[in-house]
């Protein structure tokens, strides 16, 4: 595709696109450390995987070649899978506990 | 074929006791005693064939095990193992016997422990593969940890952890050990590796052999046990039901002073001759510290295993003297100390049985009751003590020969202990024999019954015979001994030629 | 411009990611997730992968979103109470694991990525398109494609085990 | 790149163990709602067939070794060898679980259905060459077992297990996917073998120290997955609270399928920066292990003790990962073999006498069993034996293995604290004996019912195995060493 | 060598002796009992006279070698037995004074419980001692050495259910433990040295080695020989079990621990004499330790009011003087003074024992008096002793002690006269029991009565001895094998000796018959001195406060409790409480907390990451 250009070219490193998807996953894990509701913790698991996918697209860029991109596609077919899984979990535990505190499930000790 | 059988008979006879009916108690008191009577008397076709060549190996099987690494099933006999071989045999039916009334509850399970006992006792005793000897060495452990465990005194589960715990963390490293020499010389097979070694195709530096040495060291220090490693020891004893600690202290203990000279010795001559005055010092210490603690022990059982562990440090000193005396007497005394002090936790096994208390307090004036048993506990009490004419004594004396050839001051301290085996000892014996009965003694004390009887006497005679004709039993030994003292020479020279050795090698490898 | 639009739509990333950490409402924290999936899918289109970007709209962002959405209002799910978090470990520890991990991934990169390190010029790539992508797909990748939908089988699978209601 | 055409019969052939499976799973799915109440425990018994047929298709498969659909899969006799051990883990689950289902009133096929599509996924990783097949493995193998760890949903300690082992899991798993991101970046391929062409390359580009990163990121994936220290966390409890026939399962399935993975994709790919990764997993090993045992000192709960234990044995295993030779590897899969046996055999014994609800699942309850269950105490023996690692039992063969690797590879501290670990770890093991045996029985100890009969199987075929395997390991290390991963 | 005399069988009619006593006594009638005990020490005595008629002047050593005990590479120990001319005096005393007193036994024990036990070891004890005296090497020796002692400790111990019989016996034992200590030591280093036990050829390398090289060695030798004699002959300082010996039954005290079994030390130095005359530093040794313990038991035995315990310390103070004789050179004398020494201190004890029979058990002398009438044959055979001990000539005492102070002073003349005045001392103690017993009115409750013939037999045959025992030509005899004393006759010197014997005697006269308040008179007036001497020194507190008591109360509270239980156990529990410590540590960080554990895994992911990714990468 021919997209023109009307500024002058300053172009974007690739390693600036992995640094952001190193940030997006280093925010991910916090959210996982620092949220305290279950599906908040689960979004932050879903954050980690787009910067993941971010650095596969960014790979596949690198080379010119299809394959990262369909890592982040199965990435997102998994995430996807994950999801459905995770929340039915989710509800089940809800339904038992009637609360979504992650510090609450902590019955399993010792 | 003989040897298999001595082997795999008492496998047999645990398996067979394990099938046997829940409470048919009587018949699995008399199958196993019958059954190991058999296995005694199979194993008295041993004797032939190993004193014509006492210095090489008889009964030999040689065969594939394990393909990948080539472990194999070698076993043997020679002089050196032999007699332990024939006092295991000779000791389960004995334990048998006294565990006769003792044992009251679980029985089939019991004897069926004893047999498994067996089975992994000879099994060390015969091994020539060095992992087939890790093998028995452990599986020995486990019937052990359960006769403690289960038919023990108050304490048994304390004890038999503990004894569990010191063995197994002793043994580790020699595993260790064992799978390292396999790696340098591509066999597990313990003639192939003397040879080896005698051939100097294997090399131990002296960075090598010093560890592997400790770490084969130390599983038997643990076991014989020598000072101080040998807490475990008096509380197992104490706990230990009587036919426990009669095999504990008889045939157990010498799977680490057996190992000592079987494999410590040969394997790394040079290491050993470096530690030879560090071990002999702490055997010196363990004879002397051994008979201090005992004299003060107001337990019976622990006063014996005590004196086990005074007993030990000579053995120790006889091996670490590296001399033929020495040797010698080292393990004759293995022997002597399994008949004597086997002897004697039977005594105080039958008193318990009678007063059900082991504490020397609950007893005095014993001897008026009951003079048989008086009698019989006064003889095993001599030869613990090296009365000469009993066993003891013959051991003691090469034994501190030995050390005074390597050197003088060892055979003064350890003498210090005969004088202090004396002192426990006859203590021990006066104040439960001698002085008057009291009501409880005078009654609750009827003297030595036919089954009891049958139970000691082998030993007595054993202790008499041993005493006063040890040309039955030593040359055997002797000549096994004076192969191992080859052994450790070839090397030495072998290392002498090698430039690689350090010199301090040299020097020590006399 | 791809510049500017990179920048941008990062910083909308970013800025979305740190509100989905430091929301306590999962609403506001699903909205801001959405918000990155959008920015992303921008980005996706920059370096060239049109069908991927394409698919973070729909599905993820369309699709998965809803379904988080959907569970959070189920479960009438609200703001996380202000009650001091009983996580000690992450109280000590979650600050400097994040600066130390952002750090040395940031590191590393400038340090010896650098070699590799090209420069991206939109257009130039134009092999993640539909086709490219489905050629890849049916061919190379055909064996995990089709173990994927074993995926989603455990997946329906797990739900209904989960969800469903007893049927006695 | 080379367009690959419809995949060819042979390979076809060397995934029909999985294609088996999943047809099966797919049919019981099917089949659940048309089973009335009575016969679902039918639907087990196909469970148990198809996996037998899945043994046979994989013996079949191995008579046509080599790689799959693009190289995405190579049948080795690593793989069989996996292959075969996670099917016969599945065996030895659904016996387990027949009865379980029964007393817990879940019998349902969508059970079955989960564990076969969970060891589809350990099958996948079994013989995965590619890292997007490592990963859709695991996450196969992964989601049923997330489901399986809740499956008794009303069950809150179900529940908690389920959460806590699917929250960590898709966490850890994010580490890996990144991971695998990363290598795909520094070397164009996903492929191991290309990978470690690529890496062995000296004109390699982006040097090691982002190979070593991303091959740090796919350890942590691994590492949770084979529950190594310090990602072992999620393990206690999910083994505590999931179900006893899974957590049976999960103890050992997955873990041999991570392990196997592990094995491959640091031993094929990441071989050549060895020296930078060997050091860590020794260290890994050696904090696996005593975290494993020290902790399971003190613990009261069987299955939590058990979950430790497993972790220590984790410990054991990365020991022989750490020794980066085939002989290694062997051990590897010889003690994970033998590791099966025992903690199938001792979950069995707990599932079997833990009763309705899992009420008996302290150690404490096991108060005097061998004076009323002789039998069944002396079988427990065997099974806590073979984990101390006393002779003539599996494992200690296992350990002599893995020691003799671990020595072989000149790692010499590590095999004197591994050796000591055992030792510790005989301490707690003994302990279980001490309550059997040497304790008044309880109260936990009576009415016990007969025990049934998949259960016994199971049992039995353990502590034979265990026996068998302690006295003549050559029928298992034969296969061993013929299929140990290869260096090429 | 000569045809063989079956020296074994010496030992082992004794021995059969023991064997049926002990398995059949129990159930057998006291004159089975008798029969067998007497009878086959008798005929072991019929037998020892028949061999030494048939070895006749026994020139050359007669040895007898009959299997080997053990060997161990070129070590070997046979059972071989020898007779030489000591020998042979060594064997006609023991069988001679052992039967008379198994003789004396028969009636002593009549009414006492296990007389078969008695029997039996009495019996073991003869055994024992007969091996001691005819082996041929130094373990032999020590066999029969350990096996009186056992014997001893057997006896000593007879009257178990008294504690003081128990306490005694064992102190007997462990002391001569003391002793064995040394000899053992000896024979280690004869081994080492000499590489044999056997007395020729270890005394005949002596005698070739290089003075220079082996005398230090030897020297040592004979030393720790000393130690092993000292325990067995109760020389100072190991005397101290001789005196509590007396709880045994008094035909032991006179058989084991006066005519026979005590003197076993002076046998042995005798007998290594090849050695000792080679270490003149050894010699002299024992020469001191002779004297000393010859006064100092000497004093002790002055204020003894115990009838057998002032016999006993005049064992010890008599033993001191064979030593002496033996230090100073003169072993035959020293051996004569054996044999005299057997003869009345035998008749000693067995007249106490008679006396003591008589009271019924009574053993006070001040609780005696006036017996001389009462019984007659006791008191004059007794007589016979006294005159004997006291070395009132030509009795056998004169002879021995006078060939003894003569040949101490050809050598250190101080230690002449400290004998002569050791002498004086015994003349006195000996008379002052006499007088005590004898004369004066009867002062106990008892009905005294004369024993039965068994005993007084002995008793007379006994006090023959002692008066003419002088006159045996032992000296001469011994002269080949022990050598020749070359002391000459000095007149002036045995006059000196003799009057100090007198003095003794008139002594004891005056202040026990005379004028019977002196000695309390002296008590008081040298309160400190009576009390010391009285309590013996207080040499057995001291070895109680200095000895007994650290070892038992440190082998208690320093190592039992301290060291075993205390430091090792609590060291290995205390690795058990850590681990378990570090356990529940771990099991904190293991709260159950999700958030918690996702930190670990993060946490350990860049560690992992910082491990993988820096080491060998970032120069």
């Amino acid at each position: 595709m021919d997209f023109p250009l009307p500024l002058p070219v300053q172009q974007v490193p690739l390693s600036w696109y992995l640094i952001l998807s190193a940030i997006l996953f280093a925010l991910g894990i916090c959210g996982f450390m620092f949220r305290r509701n279950l599906i908040t913790v689960f979004m932050s698991i879903e954050l980690m995987l787009n910067a993941v996918n971010l650095s596969f697209v960014a790979f596949s860029y690198q080379f010119r070649q299809v394959d990262g991109q369909i890592y982040s596609f199965f990435v997102m077919v998994v995430a996807a899978a994950e999801a459905a899984v995770g929340l039915a979990i989710i509800l089940t535990v809800f339904r038992n506990r009637q609360t979504l505190e992650v510090d609450e499930m902590n019955s399993l000790k010792l | 074929m003989i040897l298999l059988t001595v082997l795999f008979l008492p496998l047999l006879g645990f398996i067979a006791s394990l099938l046997m009916p829940r409470d048919n108690h009587e018949g699995v008191r008399r199958f196993t005693l019958v059954f190991s009577l058999i296995v005694f008397a199979v194993s008295l076709g041993l004797i032939g064939p190993v004193l014509a060549a006492p210095d090489q190996y008889s009964h030999v099987t040689d065969a594939s095990w394990i393909s990948t690494p080539n472990i194999r099933f070698h076993i043997g006999v020679d002089g050196l193992s032999l007699w332990l071989i024939i006092l295991t045999t000779l000791l389960t039916p004995l334990a048998a016997l006294i565990s006769w009334k003792y044992i009251d509850h679980r029985v089939k399970e019991y004897f069926a422990f004893l047999f498994l006992l067996e089975f992994g006792v000879i099994g060390v005793f015969v091994s020539l593969d060095l992992f087939l000897y890790y093998v028995f060495w452990e599986v020995g452990l486990v019937p052990m940890y359960f006769l403690i465990g289960i038919w023990g005194h108050e304490r048994r589960v304390y004890a038999a952890v503990k004894f569990f715990l010191y063995t197994m963390a002793g043994s580790v490293l020699m595993l260790a050990a064992i799978v390292y020499l396999y790696l340098k010389s591509g066999t597990f097979d313990y003639p192939a590796i003397l040879a080896r070694m005698a051939s100097g195709d294997l090399v131990l530096t002296p960075a090598e052999s010093l560890p592997l040495f400790l770490a084969f060291f130390l599983a038997f220090a643990v076991k014989v046990p020598l000072f101080p490693l040998h807490t475990w020891l008096p509380d197992a004893h104490v706990e230990a039901p009587t036919a426990g600690s009669v095999m504990l202290a008889s045939v157990m203990l010498k799977m680490g002073t057996y190992g000592l000279v079987r494999y410590c010795l040969p394997l790394f001559p040079n290491a050993a001759r470096e530690c030879a005055p560090w071990i002999a010092a702490l055997a010196i210490v363990g004879i002397i510290y051994g008979a201090l603690v005992a004299m003060v022990q107001p337990n019976m059982k622990k006063l014996v295993a005590y004196s086990s562990v005074s007993h030990l440090g000579f053995v120790v000193l006889g091996i670490f003297s590296f001399n033929q005396l020495g040797m010698d007497g080292a393990v004759y005394q293995m022997l002597n100390h399994g008949v004597s002090t086997g002897a004697l936790f039977m005594l105080v096994g039958m008193m318990y049985e009678r007063r059900h208390s082991l504490e020397i307090k609950d007893y005095g004036g014993v001897a008026t009751p009951a003079p048989l048993l008086a009698t019989v506990f006064l003889i095993t009490t001599l030869a613990s003590i090296g009365l000469p004419t009993l066993n003891n004594f013959v051991g003691e004396f090469l034994v501190l020969q030995g050390a005074a050839m390597t050197n003088f001051t060892w055979a003064i301290f350890a003498a210090v202990g005969v004088i202090l085996s004396a002192c426990y000892m006859l203590w021990l014996y006066q104040r439960v024999f001698f002085g008057r009965a009291s009501e409880d003694v005078q009654h609750h004390m009827p003297d030595l019954n036919v089954r009891e009887w049958a139970a000691v006497v082998p030993l007595l005679i054993l202790m008499v015979w041993m005493g006063v004709y040890a040309q039955t039993f030593l040359p055997a030994v002797s000549a096994s001994n004076a192969k191992t003292l080859e052994q450790t020479k070839v090397n030495a020279e072998f290392q002498v030629q090698t430039p690689r050795t350090a010199p301090g090698v040299i020097a020590n490898a006399r | 411009m791809s510049v500017i639009l990179f920048l941008l739509f990062a910083v909308i990333a970013v800025a979305a990611a740190v509100n989905l950490v430091v929301q306590r409402h999962p609403i506001t924290s699903a909205l801001s997730l959405i918000a990155v999936m959008g920015s992303l899918a921008v980005l996706y289109l920059l370096l060239g992968a049109e069908f991927i970007a394409a698919t973070q709209i729909i599905v993820y962002a369309g699709a998965i979103m809803v379904l988080f959405l959907f569970v959070i209002m189920l479960l009438n799910a609200g703001a996380e109470r202000q009650v001091p978090g009983r996580s000690l470990a992450s109280k000590l520890l979650g600050i400097p694991v994040f600066v130390l991990f952002l750090g040395i991934v940031c590191f590393l990169i400038q340090r010896f990525y650098a070699s590799a390190d090209s420069a991206v010029e939109f257009g130039s790539f134009t092999g993640g398109g539909p086709r490219e992508v489905g050629m890849a797909l049916f061919t190379r990748y055909l064996l995990p494609f089709e173990i994927t939908s074993v995926l989603i089988l455990v997946a329906i699978l797990g739900a209904v085990v989960l969800a469903r209601k007893e049927l006695d | 790149m080379p367009v690959s055409t419809w995949p060819s019969s042979a390979e076809m052939l060397r995934f029909l163990p999985e294609i088996i499976l999943t047809l099966a799973g797919t049919g019981l799915m099917i089949a659940e709602p048309l089973t009335g109440e009575n016969s679902k425990r039918n639907l087990g018994w196909v469970s148990f067939v198809a996996l037998v047929l899945a043994i046979f298709a994989a013996i079949a498969a191995h008579g046509n070794p080599g790689p799959a659909f693009s190289n995405m899969l190579v049948v080795d006799g690593f793989a069989t060898f996996f292959r075969i051990l996670v099917f016969a883990v599945g065996l030895l689950t659904i016996l387990l679980s027949l009865s379980y289902l029964d007393r817990e009133k879940h019998q349902q096929g969508e059970y079955y259905a989960l564990i076969l599509f969970s060891i589809v996924g350990q099958g996948i990783m079994a013989s995965a060459n590619e890292l997007i097949m490592v990963f859709v493995g695991i996450e196969i193998s992964s989601i049923a077992s997330y489901i399986l760890a809740g499956y008794i949903r009303d069950d809150k300690r179900n529940n908690e297990s389920a959460i806590k082992y699917f929250l960590l899991g898709s966490f850890a798993t994010a580490f890996l996917l990144y991971g695998i991101a990363w290598i795909y970046g520094l070397t164009g391929t996903t492929n191991l073998d290309a990978i470690r062409a690529s890496i062995s390359n000296p004109d390699f580009a982006s040097g090691e120290s982002l190979i070593g990163f991303a091959a740090a990121l796919m350890a942590v994936g691994f590492a949770f997955k084979v529950s190594a220290a310090p990602f072992q966390a999620w393990a206690p409890d999910v083994y505590q609270g999931a179900p006893a026939p899974v957590s049976a399962f999960l103890s050992v399935g997955p873990k041999a399928a991570a392990f196997a993975v592990f094995l491959r994709v640091f031993r094929t790919a990441f071989e050549p920066i060895g020296d930078r990764w060997q050091p860590i997993v020794a260290l890994m090993a050696l904090a696996t292990m005593c975290i494993g045992n020290f902790a399971a000192l003190r613990q009261s709960n069987i299955k939590r003790l058990l979950a430790y234990s497993s972790i220590a044995n984790a410990g054991y295993i990365l020991v022989a990962v750490s020794a980066r030779s085939s002989t290694g590897t062997e051990a590897v899969m010889f003690y994970l073999a033998s590791y099966v046996l025992m903690t199938i055999g001792a979950f069995a014994i707990i599932t079997y006498f833990s009763r309705q609800g899992e009420r008996y699942v302290e150690i404490n309850d096991l108060s005097g069993l061998a004076a009323r269950q002789p039998v069944l105490a002396g079988l427990f023996t065997v099974f806590a034996l073979s984990m101390i690692g006393v002779p003539l039992t599996a494992g200690f063969f296992g350990k002599f293995y893995i020691f003799r690797a671990a020595l072989d590879s000149g790692l010499v501290w590590l095999t004197i604290f591994g050796l000591l670990n055992s030792a510790l770890a005989a301490y707690y093991y003994l302990q279980i004996l001490v309550v059997m045996y040497m304790r008044e029985p309880g109260e936990a100890t009576e009415n016990l019912a007969p025990m049934p009969g998949g259960i016994q199987a199971a049992v039995w075929i353990s502590a034979v195995g265990t026996i068998l395997l302690g006295i003549f390991p050559d029928l298992l290390s034969k296969f061993t060493v013929a299929w140990t991963l290869t260096a090429k | 060598m000569a045809e063989s005399q079956q020296l074994w069988l010496i030992p082992i009619l004794p021995f059969l002796g023991f064997l049926i006593n002990g398995l059949a006594g129990r159930r057998a009638s006291k004159a089975f009992v008798n029969a067998v005990a007497v009878g086959s020490v008798v005929l072991s005595f019929i037998w020892v006279t028949k061999v030494l008629t048939g070895l006749g002047q026994i020139e050359t050593t007669h040895i007898e070698r009959y299997f080997t005990w053990f060997s161990s590479g070129n070590f070997s120990v046979g059972v071989d037995f020898a007779v030489d001319r000591l020998t042979a005096v060594m064997l006609l005393v023991v069988t001679g004074i052992g039967s008379l007193i198994h003789i004396y036994a028969t009636g002593y024990m009549a009414e006492e419980e296990g007389y078969y036990r008695f029997f039996a070891y009495l019996n073991l004890f003869m055994f024992f001692m007969l091996i001691l005296v005819l082996a041929n090497n130094f373990l032999l020796l020590f066999v029969g050495w350990e096996g009186v002692g056992l014997c001893s400790y057997l006896l000593i111990g007879f009257y178990f259910h008294e504690k003081f019989a128990g306490d005694a016996g064992k102190k007997a034992f462990i002391v001569n433990r003391i002793g064995d200590f040394g000899f053992s030591l000896a024979m280690f280093l004869i081994v080492v040295h000499f590489g044999t036990l056997d007395f020729g050829a270890v005394f005949e390398s002596a005698a070739t080695r290089q003075p220079e090289t082996s005398a230090g060695v030897i020297t040592a030798i004979c030393l720790l020989f000393l130690l092993g004699a000292a325990g067995k002959s109760a020389q100072v300082p190991l005397y101290v079990w001789l005196p509590d010996a007396m709880a045994g039954p008094t035909p032991v005290s006179a058989l084991i621990h006066a005519a026979t079994m005590v003197t076993a030390g002076v046998y042995m130095v005798a007998r290594s004499k090849s050695l000792f005359v080679l270490a003149p530093i050894a010699l002299e040794t024992v020469a001191v330790v002779g004297i000393v313990t010859a006064f100092f038991a000497a004093t002790i035995g002055l204020l003894q009011n115990d009838i057998k315990k002032v016999f006993a310390y005049s064992t010890v103070s008599q033993l001191g003087y064979m030593f002496v004789g033996l230090g100073v050179g003169a072993f035959s004398a020293g051996i004569f003074h054996v044999v005299t020494h057997a003869f009345f201190k035998a008749l000693l004890f067995l007249g106490a024992g008679s006396i003591i029979h008589a009271c019924h058990h009574e053993q006070d002398m001040r609780h005696f008096g006036g017996l001389r009438k009462k019984i007659p044959i006791t008191f004059a055979t007794l007589a016979c002793a006294w005159v004997a001990i006291a070395g009132v000539p030509p009795f056998s005492g004169f002879h021995s002690k006078d060939a003894i102070l003569l040949a101490a002073h050809a050598h250190h003349p101080w230690i002449y006269w400290v004998g002569v005045f050791t002498a004086g001392m015994t003349a006195f103690y000996v008379s002052r029991a006499m007088f005590l017993t004898f004369f004066g009115e009867y002062r106990g409750h008892a009905h005294p009565h004369e024993s039965p013939s068994s005993m007084t037999i002995p008793l007379i045959i006994l006090a023959l001895l002692s008066l003419a025992g002088g006159y045996f030509p032992i000296l001469e005899w011994l002269a080949p094998v022990l050598g020749e004393e070359h002391a000459d006759h000095n007149f002036a010197l045995v006059a000196v000796s003799v009057a100090a014997g007198a003095a003794g005697i008139l002594l004891a006269y005056v202040m026990y018959v005379a004028s019977p308040g002196i000695p309390d008179a002296l008590a008081t007036r040298f309160k400190g001195a009576y009390n010391l001497i009285y309590n013996k020194y207080f040499v057995d507190e001291v070895y109680d406060v200095a000895i007994v008591h650290p070892i038992e109360q440190g082998s208690r509270d320093l190592l039992w409790r301290g060291f075993d239980a205390g430091l090792i156990d609590g060291a290995v529990n205390g690795i058990g409480s850590l681990s378990r410590a570090v356990g529940g540590g771990l099991r904190r960080l293991q709260g159950g907390n999700i958030r918690s554990y996702a930190t670990w895994v993060a946490a350990g992911a860049v560690a992992l990451i910082l491990a993988m990714s820096i080491t060998g990468g970032v120069q």
